[in-house]
């Protein structure tokens, strides 16, 4: 049979046909591309930009490039008092708002070593779940939609829609929320709310599986995303991945089982990792099941948090909130489970002032995306697509 | 209770792994601050920070695979800025240490440990952007959030924001 | 019914007034100004509306009752948007784009029977040609993408290139197992060989036991040759922007749209009129309710001929609004490897079953 | 030769189910959801059908304790500028101007009857840049400052986005202050003049 090979830099294509070179093209000069990807692309998830080299379809390199959306979080954090960053932090991952704001107030009530009360405990837990839940909705969906799949996207808005009217009625406002506050919450939650988050749960648990069978065991689907974008454990954990996508490379790592705060540890739930029967470990669709495993395993600590809620009698949820916060000196370094993974907040204090010295986020969609690089190497560009929607990145969290 | 015995098993473990750098570095690094909410220890030869976080990663005792966050930092009173790392040896030993490097405000190099973590490599580059540390051996140490031509290092506390950004006005 | 056949048609052609032949123009209008309504009506309002209700929306609901004037509202803005042509692009070969697109999915026309009586012309090989036209688009799309000068135009029109010339092969010889059952090209004749008084039993995809094969190879082939999802590569909106038409705005845009529900209509017509029977009523003679000879007759005729042509569209938009998309490698192992064969399969199945039983 | 026949058919079978689930939403799209808020107790009767709803016409209702526009009742004002402080933004400016003795009555009294002891000519609040957090009605004492559940108040000029809520015009506050001025200058005089007689 013939036997295809290449001489040169790709100039001439030649044949072997028994001992004798036939050339079959000349000059074919092919040339790398540099394709800018972004900033105002559909599927790059805001204005991140990637400056892609490619030989044809085929990328060698994508290069992110960031900071469309610097609003210098740290810098104004610096300026404002410790209460005052609460809403700032919204704004840092603007997806899961409560879960941002549970990261910090945890990190400056570990620099004040405060003792929180039980019910204010639960109910961060909730709307926290409840957000992640949210979050990983619009992942999910965005996800559909950068494959090409519209409905589902849309199935999942209406139940976030559902899940953002939920937290407007506890906190009043629908995606920043500013309800999670330093010892505390802005109001405690209204009086019908944990049924109605009951209900939720048992509206939403047959919502799930329909768009389980819509979108994630569609065949298409599992083709585009099964074996693209595979990244090994050591080199996950290397590149400081965390939440869905080190659990998607099979690394049994969850910051509310392994390093737990809050009332996590009193509650029941599964860690979730792919079990490589459906998806090969690492890729794109392990991380999609990872999230959709989560949403129902958020669902049950929900359920759990409200039978063991403390009853509001005499409760107030201001009450463990000092008058004026300002910490002694030192400094930490304090993190949580958010949606996209570890959100970490490094804060230093003086112990003078009623701001902080330094306040560093340590973003989760930051670190995850830095393997860009690394993921998107020799990969399709229908492929880098869906490696982009698997990493799930919110640029407002990036960009800080 | 239990936080308190949380947080002190957090300054046992981390004291423990202090020990094991302390004997093979000795003088290059100081000694540990064990506090409760963040026990560290400061590299005092900065020139040897890769050959530290090296074996940080690989000591058998020690396997800090996993660099939680890097924040630089800046110290106007000593004329320094540094980085604070956190580490933790992830799904193996699960102790927790952190680590402050620090270098001169004028021009000063920390060596870069991307080659170690390669979580570090845009951490150094945020930390580069926004303090102005030189991270030497960096493979691509250029502002990853603010432009290219961007003047100035915006967290430094003396940090003066330019008047004109391409004939923008830029304080608003 | 043989006399009636093409009977307007006929009489269109001799139609002339002050020496000119306006018979010939008006037959070239009826289907121009089919695919107009249709595409204003059926394809982007009943488009809208069927993916809102799909997703569990409303849909356009603001112009006019439910929406209906929607259309009407998209087609003043499009008109006054700025018709933009780019500088670097390649002037002769954007604006000829749409053009060539457009002419291909309308060429295809000429041979659809619409009705017993109109057929706009009645070649013998009509089947081959109306195969054979559908390739021309492929030459709009390159020269829409290549002559925007646009990275993602070009993508959008190599891919678009490779995939329908890849298409063609199964969607043709699909086709042909319909030929080989009817023993003709022509269209009209083919049609007429499906009629009879048990109405839908007397389509070719009740007549053998492995006509749906074909029948399925050539919707899917179909499906891939018009642009439509699962097989949008070549727009594939959330990887190219919108491929080869990223450039256009303005009319342009609204005529390569236009060409892309021609299409649409146009496969449509072709797999029901080769499987289902075109203008016959699927409707059987029940004793004394002699429904099928009731429901026959010219003007039934295109009443289900459309209806069978919309009832396809249906079915693409359904599964436009339920698929994600194919990645290329995928489209082309489906092509060669899949539908190819299983047409090969097919079409020697059809030949035996013809041959061999009665 | 299997894997290859088993994909053809779970792409079948999968992409059927599909198809028969976007298939069941289109049938049930002659149900609406309504607009019924979370507070309604069959919020989640109807689960099915149509979800969207025409903004203008029909609107979800925002619960009673949303935080959007911010509004201040300057009837309770007191001007102690502790929301000035508070904003992160700094989204609040205010000016005062004390209030003369004689003026207390004409100055009034806020709802829970304490005394209020300046004029605030500018209370402004650039709603444009309000981030509706909500720290300055925390910080409020008269509870006069307050977000209202109304979300929907786009401006065509920008400028109009800045409220103003002061008590006085310009001319008034003119008035005011340089009756201050007066008062104090006398008082001062006053007080010169018991100096000196000491």
């Amino acid at each position: 049979m013939q036997e295809l090979d290449t001489v040169g830099q790709g100039s001439v294509r030649v044949t072997r046909k028994s001992d004798k070179l036939v050339i079959l093209e000349k000059d074919l000069a092919t040339e790398q591309m540099v394709l800018a990807m972004g900033p105002q692309h559909p599927s790059t998830h805001g204005v991140l930009k990637l400056e892609c080299l490619t030989d044809g379809e085929v990328i060698t390199e994508a290069i992110p490039c960031l900071g469309y959306l610097h609003r210098c979080f740290e810098k104004c954090c610096e300026n404002v008092d410790y209460p005052a960053i609460v809403p700032y932090t919204d704004r840092l991952d603007y997806l899961s708002g409560m879960n941002s704001e549970f990261a910090y107030a945890l990190a400056v009530e570990k620099l004040l070593d405060l003792e929180i009360p039980r019910r204010v405990e639960f109910i961060r837990v909730i709307v926290s779940e409840l957000n992640r839940i949210a979050s990983h909705l619009v992942a999910i969906g965005t996800y559909g939609i950068d494959l090409g799949a519209f409905t589902p996207f849309l199935f999942c808005f209406r139940d976030r829609e559902i899940i953002l009217g939920l937290l407007e009625w506890a906190s009043g406002a629908r995606m920043l929320y500013n309800y999670i506050w330093i010892g505390g919450l802005a109001y405690d939650v209204p009086t019908d709310f944990l049924k109605r988050v009951r209900e939720f749960v048992a509206y939403f648990r047959p919502k799930a599986v329909e768009l389980q069978n819509l979108l994630t065991e569609n065949e298409i689907f599992v083709k585009r995303t099964h074996g693209i974008g595979i990244m090994p454990a050591d080199v996950a954990i290397n590149y400081g991945w965390s939440g869905p996508m080190l659990r998607g490379s099979g690394v049994k790592w969850d910051l509310r089982r392994n390093d737990p705060y809050s009332v996590y540890p009193e509650i029941d739930f599964k860690v979730a990792v792919p079990d490589g029967k459906h998806s090969v470990i690492g890729d794109c669709l392990s991380r999609h099941l990872v999230r959709a495993v989560e949403m129902e395993e958020s669902l049950k600590i929900i359920e759990q948090c409200i039978d063991k809620i403390p009853s509001p009698e005499g409760f107030n949820s201001r009450s463990a909130i000092p008058k004026r916060i300002r910490p002694k000196a030192g400094e930490v370094y304090s993190r949580a489970e958010n949606p996209r993974g570890e959100l970490g907040f490094y804060l230093e204090s003086d112990g003078k002032s009623t701001k902080p010295v330094r306040c560093k986020a340590r973003s989760s969609c930051f670190v995850n995306l830095s393997a860009m690089k690394d993921l998107s190497k020799g990969q399709l560009i229908p492929d880098l697509v869906a490696i982009i929607g698997s990493i799930d990145i919110v640029l407002g969290e990036v960009d800080r | 209770m239990e936080e308190v015995k949380e947080v002190s098993r957090l300054v046992q473990e981390s004291t423990a792994a202090y020990r094991i750098i302390c004997e093979q570095f000795g003088e290059a690094v100081s000694a540990l601050d064990s506090n409760d909410t963040m026990p560290f220890f400061e590299v005092l030869e900065s020139g040897r920070w890769v050959e530290i976080a090296l074996f940080m990663r690989d000591h058998a005792k020690l396997k800090f695979n996993y660099m939680a966050c890097m924040s630089g930092v800046d110290y106007p009173t000593e004329g320094k800025v540094g980085i604070v790392c956190n580490f933790q040896s992830l799904a193996l030993l699960n102790h927790k240490l952190s680590v402050k490097v620090k270098c001169d405000r004028a021009g000063g190099c920390i060596p870069s440990v991307s080659r170690v973590w390669h979580t570090a490599n845009w951490h150094e580059r945020e930390a580069y952007d926004l303090f102005g540390m030189i991270f030497t051996g960096h493979p691509e140490l250029k502002r990853i959030l603010c432009p290219d031509d961007w003047e100035g290092y915006p967290l430094r506390k003396d940090y003066k924001v330019q008047e004109r950004y391409h004939g923008i006005k830029v304080p608003y | 019914m043989g006399n009636s056949l093409n009977a307007w048609s006929e009489a269109l052609i001799g139609f002339n007034l002050l020496g000119l032949p306006l018979g010939l123009i008006v037959i070239a209008v009826i289907p121009l100004l089919f695919i107009a309504l249709y595409s204003l009506t059926y394809g982007v309002y009943g488009e809208r509306k069927i993916s809102a209700f799909m997703q569990d929306r409303l849909g356009p609901m603001e112009v006019g009752k439910w929406g209906i004037l929607q259309t009407i509202a998209d087609i003043l803005k499009l008109i006054q948007k700025e018709d933009i042509l780019p500088t670097s692009a390649d002037r002769f070969l954007f604006v000829i784009g749409p053009g060539i697109l457009f002419v291909g999915s309308f060429l295809a026309y000429a041979v659809l029977p619409f009705s017993p009586a109109f057929i706009g012309a009645s070649l013998n090989v009509g089947l081959y040609y109306a195969i054979g036209i559908v390739a021309l688009e492929v030459v709009g799309i390159l020269a829409a993408g290549w002559g925007s000068n646009n990275k993602w135009s070009l993508y959008g029109a190599v891919r678009s290139v490779a995939q329908i010339v890849s298409y063609e092969i199964p969607a043709a010889i699909a086709l042909l197992c319909g030929a080989m059952m009817a023993g003709t090209l022509d269209m009209q004749q083919i049609n007429v060989l499906q009629s009879g008084e048990y109405g839908f039993a007397h389509f070719y995809l009740f007549q053998s036991p492995i006509a749906w094969l074909p029948f399925l190879i050539y919707f899917i082939a179909s499906l891939a040759e018009v642009n439509r999802a699962p097989f949008d590569i070549p727009e594939a909106e959330s990887e190219l922007v919108a491929g080869y038409f990223t450039e256009y705005s303005g009319m342009k845009f609204a005529v390569i749209f236009l060409a892309e529900y021609g299409s649409m209509f146009m496969v449509s017509a072709i797999i029901s009129v080769v499987f289902l029977g075109g203008w016959n009523s699927p409707l059987p003679n029940l004793g004394s309710f002699a429904l099928n000879t009731w429901t026959n007759g010219p003007v039934w005729g295109a009443f289900w001929m459309i209806s069978k042509g919309f009832f396809f569209i249906f079915v693409q938009m359904w599964l436009r609004w339920t698929l994600p998309r194919l990645r290329v490698d995928q489209l082309m192992y489906l092509c060669w490897k899949v539908l190819t064969p299983f047409a090969f399969i097919s079409f020697v199945l059809t030949a035996i079953w013809e041959i061999y039983v009665p | 030769m299997s894997e290859y026949f088993g994909n053809i058919k779970t792409g079948a079978v999968t992409i059927a189910t599909g198809m028969g689930i976007t298939l069941k939403h289109f049938f049930n799209a002659v149900h609406r959801k309504g607009d019924a808020g979370l507070d309604d107790v069959d919020y989640f009767r109807q689960v099915d059908g149509l979800c969207t709803l025409q903004y203008p016409h029909e609107t979800i209702p925002t619960p009673a304790n949303a935080r959007y526009r911010l509004n201040n009742d300057i009837d309770d004002c007191i001007g102690c500028g502790q929301c000035v402080r508070a904003c992160p933004i700094g989204c609040i400016t205010m000016e005062t101007v004390k209030v003369a003795p004689d003026d207390l009555g004409a100055c009034g009294k806020t709802r829970d009857g304490q005394q209020k002891k300046f004029w605030i000519p500018v209370f402004d609040i650039d709603v444009a840049k309000c981030m509706t957090c909500g720290i300055c009605t925390t910080v409020c004492p008269t509870e006069c400052l307050a977000h209202t559940p109304v979300a929907d108040f786009s401006e065509f000029d920008r400028s109009n986005f800045i409220y103003h809520f002061g008590n006085l015009t310009r001319l008034e506050a003119e008035a005011k202050r340089r009756k201050l001025a007066d008062i104090q200058a006398k008082a001062k005089a006053e007080k010169e003049k018991k100096e000196e007689e000491n």
